[in-house]
């Protein structure tokens, strides 16, 4: 029906101009936005960069007592997802902050867009941007911390749970950013509803870090267990995301 | 995400059938309470404990373990709990029915259900708290129902802490029943993951293991007791704030 | 033959003639107790220039929000070109374009890449040719390439003008679109509205009584929410029109 | 008492506390709620009859 209705307004002449994109072609317009917007001003990655490596600076001070060990390596998976998740709150809460300068989320919902597009957009250059500040802070951090353990030769595995955190948290993240967005005290108020949210992927993430990261037999058991519930929390929750996005971005 | 054309569905309101039978549910729900809980104290045998070494010949039966008394919190503690998840599911029902046909009453249903959520999870913590603190002799350990029940909290009290941020009615009519939605599917996801995840540190110890039968039943009397007072308080509270609701609405229709 | 029928029934369906631009009938939008726009009904055919005046509060800009699809209304109907706003918003929005105070633009951005980020929002063919032309038409192409955010307020309008225009829209929302602007970037503002004037319909809400008679060509309007005159600016005596003016921002301040 | 049996029932004064408190918070909660509700209702009354001799005086003064 839609299809002929379209037919029906090219004939109609006014806005012969405009042939509806697909959704897809949408997504790529929104992103391709973001990720020149940020790569100009740089300002989100810049601020996510700085933070996590002071916040790495207060770890060592934290850790200065502590007496190097095997124990560090059980340690350190959830200190690495600590400053994950810290660096992240601080760039969800900045991620609307261009659309909201000049009221261009209004200027965006006036166009025939999909809403979905804009959520997924929005994930995907938060996520790009989460991953160009872990690529840098978690190398940073096993160099700081060298001296106190050198990690099980299966850390490179850490990859992954990296990557399905950062994928959840980004979902996760832009939904409640941009409820957020527009409320008074944002800041306090994105850290209360996102860290309730997103406490189970970091149970799932940490208990599979540092599965990874002690190695030997803990490795085969909790990391499968904990990645399987890790993807099986993002699936579901960027699904739910993604469904109520429409009624959270256009309220 | 069309508009609900024709009759407006019937809306919640006080007065219809629910109203009618509060106050009998609010009796029925403390009676039952006071039964569970004299049989939680006077029929459900005490469990047994650390084994002891020798036997003694207690009312008919060979008893050769310590006796526990704190285990009779459990008999309130699992009912409370079980109240709570109920409450957060209807005010997650409501928060949908807010957001397909844009009514407000749905969004007040929703913020009251949330509401007795939160009296039930405090209440849920409470005991869980002086069962933790007996048990293991710890204020508090990380162990996953805990953990779980923190999480439910803290996303309910930042319910409240958005609903009190946003002015617009709209905006937070739709923010809140969003975030109701979202713990609905979080809690449970947090139930699971806390409990197949083995965290090495410390072993789950799974007290409740098997419940007898009298057990089982003294937990089910509580926990039907339980939901009716917390139906009962829930149309109470609705009942308020819908007079309150309607004071304003006079008001305003007063001013112009 | 079957596409023609098709056409016939589609036409009726939507039960409003071709040269009505905007219809919009009931629309009400109640707040939880409050009726910020109670029960507005008008229309406006082809080429119509339409001024809504109205106190502080009275639901100037509630209705035009709702005129744009960004706010949902709780009652009533909306007509943009025979398209139910409320049904298909998507398709009503491809024929809206919304000028408003505050410019939706990219501060960050180039002009040209706001202009190419919209344009290619709406799907509009050859974007590039597009935008290089409407810049021509505010006078900015020479400016293109520079950041939104070095602009000053005239020129930041005159994009925003350009952004409105991209999908070559029959219906121009305009949401007080003189605050901020000094005398002569109001009068180059005017000119570029008349030259894209003829065969599209404009709503334009704003506190300048003068400028809004003198733009319009039918006039309405409203206090608390609901409607207090609608009419042709032909039969409308502008001395009375001012009284009638005075008399509801007067009753909507008291 | 021989030791055996004071040793089954050593546990139950230690718990004694806790058990009491659980029960007591329990009661305590709920009676807060109920208050708080209690006292809502009141205040809206109160309001109610300023609005109802607001509404008497406009009907008196027309």
């Amino acid at each position: 029906m839609a299809d002929r209705k379209k037919e029906k307004l090219q004939e109609s002449g006014r806005s012969a101009i405009c042939a509806r994109p697909s959704t897809f072609a949408q997504y790529k317009t929104l992103l391709m936005k973001d990720l020149k917007q940020e790569f100009r001003t740089k300002d989100m990655i810049v601020s996510m960069g700085i933070y996590a490596v002071l916040v790495i600076v207060v770890f060592g001070v934290a850790l200065s007592f502590a007496k190097p060990g095997s124990e560090f390596l059980e340690v350190s998976g959830g200190l690495l997802w600590s400053l994950v998740v810290f660096t992240s709150l601080l760039g969800l809460n900045r991620s609307f902050s261009h659309e909201m300068e000049n009221g261009c989320m209004e200027g965006m919902l006036l166009a025939p867009l999909d809403r979905g597009a804009v959520f997924l957009a929005k994930m995907t250059s938060n996520v790009v941007f989460l991953l160009i500040v872990e690529v840098v802070a978690v190398p940073l951090y096993w160099l700081f911390f060298s001296s106190y353990a050198t990690p099980a030769d299966t850390a490179w595995m850490m990859i992954i749970p990296l990557l399905v955190g950062t994928v959840g948290i980004a979902g996760i993240g832009t939904l409640l950013s941009t409820i957020t967005t527009r409320t008074r005290g944002k800041d306090v108020l994105l850290a209360l509803l996102f860290v309730p949210v997103i406490f189970p992927l970091l149970y799932a993430c940490v208990s599979a870090t540092t599965a990874v990261l002690i190695g030997g037999d803990v490795v085969a058991d909790t990391l499968m267990v904990s990645l399987v519930l890790a993807v099986g929390y993002d699936v579901i929750m960027i699904l739910a995301s993604w469904i109520l996005y429409e009624f959270v971005v256009s309220a | 995400m069309g508009k609900s054309k024709g009759a407006s569905p019937k809306l919640p309101e006080v007065g219809q059938w629910p109203d009618k039978i509060a106050p009998a549910v609010a009796i029925a729900g403390i009676v039952l309470t006071t039964l569970g809980f004299l049989m939680a104290f006077f029929y459900v045998p005490p469990v047994a404990g650390a084994a002891v070494d020798g036997v003694e010949l207690i009312g008919g039966m060979m008893v050769a373990n310590k006796l526990l008394i704190s285990q009779k919190i459990f008999y309130f503690h699992m009912p409370v709990a079980m109240v709570s998840f109920v409450a957060l599911a209807f005010s997650c029902y409501y928060g949908v029915r807010f957001l397909m046909t844009r009514e407000w009453r749905y969004d007040t249903c929703s913020a009251i259900a949330i509401e007795i959520a939160l009296v039930f999870v405090v209440a849920t913590m409470a005991t869980g708290e002086m069962w933790t603190r007996f048990e293991w002799g710890v204020w508090w350990t990380w162990e996953p129902r805990l953990t779980t029940y923190l999480v439910l909290m803290l996303i309910v009290i930042a319910y409240f802490v958005l609903r009190s941020a946003v002015d617009e009615p709209e905006r937070r009519g739709v923010f809140c029943s969003v975030i109701a939605i979202i713990a609905t599917i979080d809690v449970p996801i947090c139930f699971a993951i806390t409990r197949l995840i083995p965290s090495s540190i410390h072993p789950v110890v799974l007290r409740e293991g098997g419940m007898s039968g009298e057990m089982g039943m003294c937990v089910a009397l509580v926990a039907a007791g339980m939901f009716c007072i917390g139906f009962a308080l829930y149309r109470a509270r609705f009942g308020q704030v819908r007079l309150a609701q309607r004071v304003e609405a006079m008001k305003e229709s007063l001013e112009d | 033959m079957g596409l023609f029928s098709e056409k016939q029934e589609l036409e009726t369906k939507t039960a409003v003639s071709s040269d009505i631009a905007v219809s919009v009938t009931g629309l009400t939008k109640t707040f939880s107790t409050r009726k910020a726009v109670d029960k507005v009904s008008f229309e406006l055919p082809k080429g119509a220039f339409l001024s809504v005046f109205g106190p502080n509060g009275a639901g100037k800009t509630t209705l035009l929000r709702m005129l744009s699809t960004l706010t949902r209304p709780t009652d009533g109907s909306i007509f943009i070109d025979g398209i139910d706003a409320l049904e298909e918003p998507d398709i009503a929005r491809e024929h809206m374009g919304l000028i408003s105070h505050n410019a939706m633009l990219y501060p960050d951005l180039t002009a040209e890449e706001n202009l190419l980020f919209y344009a290619r929002l709406y799907g509009v063919k050859d974007p590039e040719k597009r935008v290089i032309e409407l810049l021509d038409a505010v006078g900015l192409k020479h400016r293109r390439l520079d950041l939104v955010r070095t602009f000053s307020r005239g020129m930041t309008q005159r994009v925003s003008i350009a952004r409105a225009l991209i999908n070559d829209p029959s219906v121009v929302l305009l949401d007080e679109p003189y605050s901020g602007l000094d005398p002569h970037a109001i009068e180059v503002f005017d000119q570029l509205i008349e030259s894209v004037r003829e065969d599209r319909t404009f709503i334009m809400v704003s506190h300048d009584l003068e400028k809004g008679l003198s733009m319009c060509t039918h006039a309405l309007v409203l206090a608390k929410g609901r409607v207090v005159t609608f009419a042709e600016r032909g039969d409308l005596d502008a001395d009375e029109f001012r009284e009638l003016y005075r008399s509801t921002v007067g009753m909507g301040v008291a | 008492m021989n030791p055996i049996l004071a040793e089954i029932y050593s546990t139950v004064i230690p718990s004694a506390p806790y058990v009491i408190a659980a029960y007591a918070l329990i009661w305590i909660i709920l009676l807060v709620y109920v208050v708080i509700i209690m006292r809502g209702n009141q205040k809206a009354q109160k309001q109610m009859m300023l609005l109802e001799e607001q509404l008497a005086e406009l009907k008196a003064g027309k």
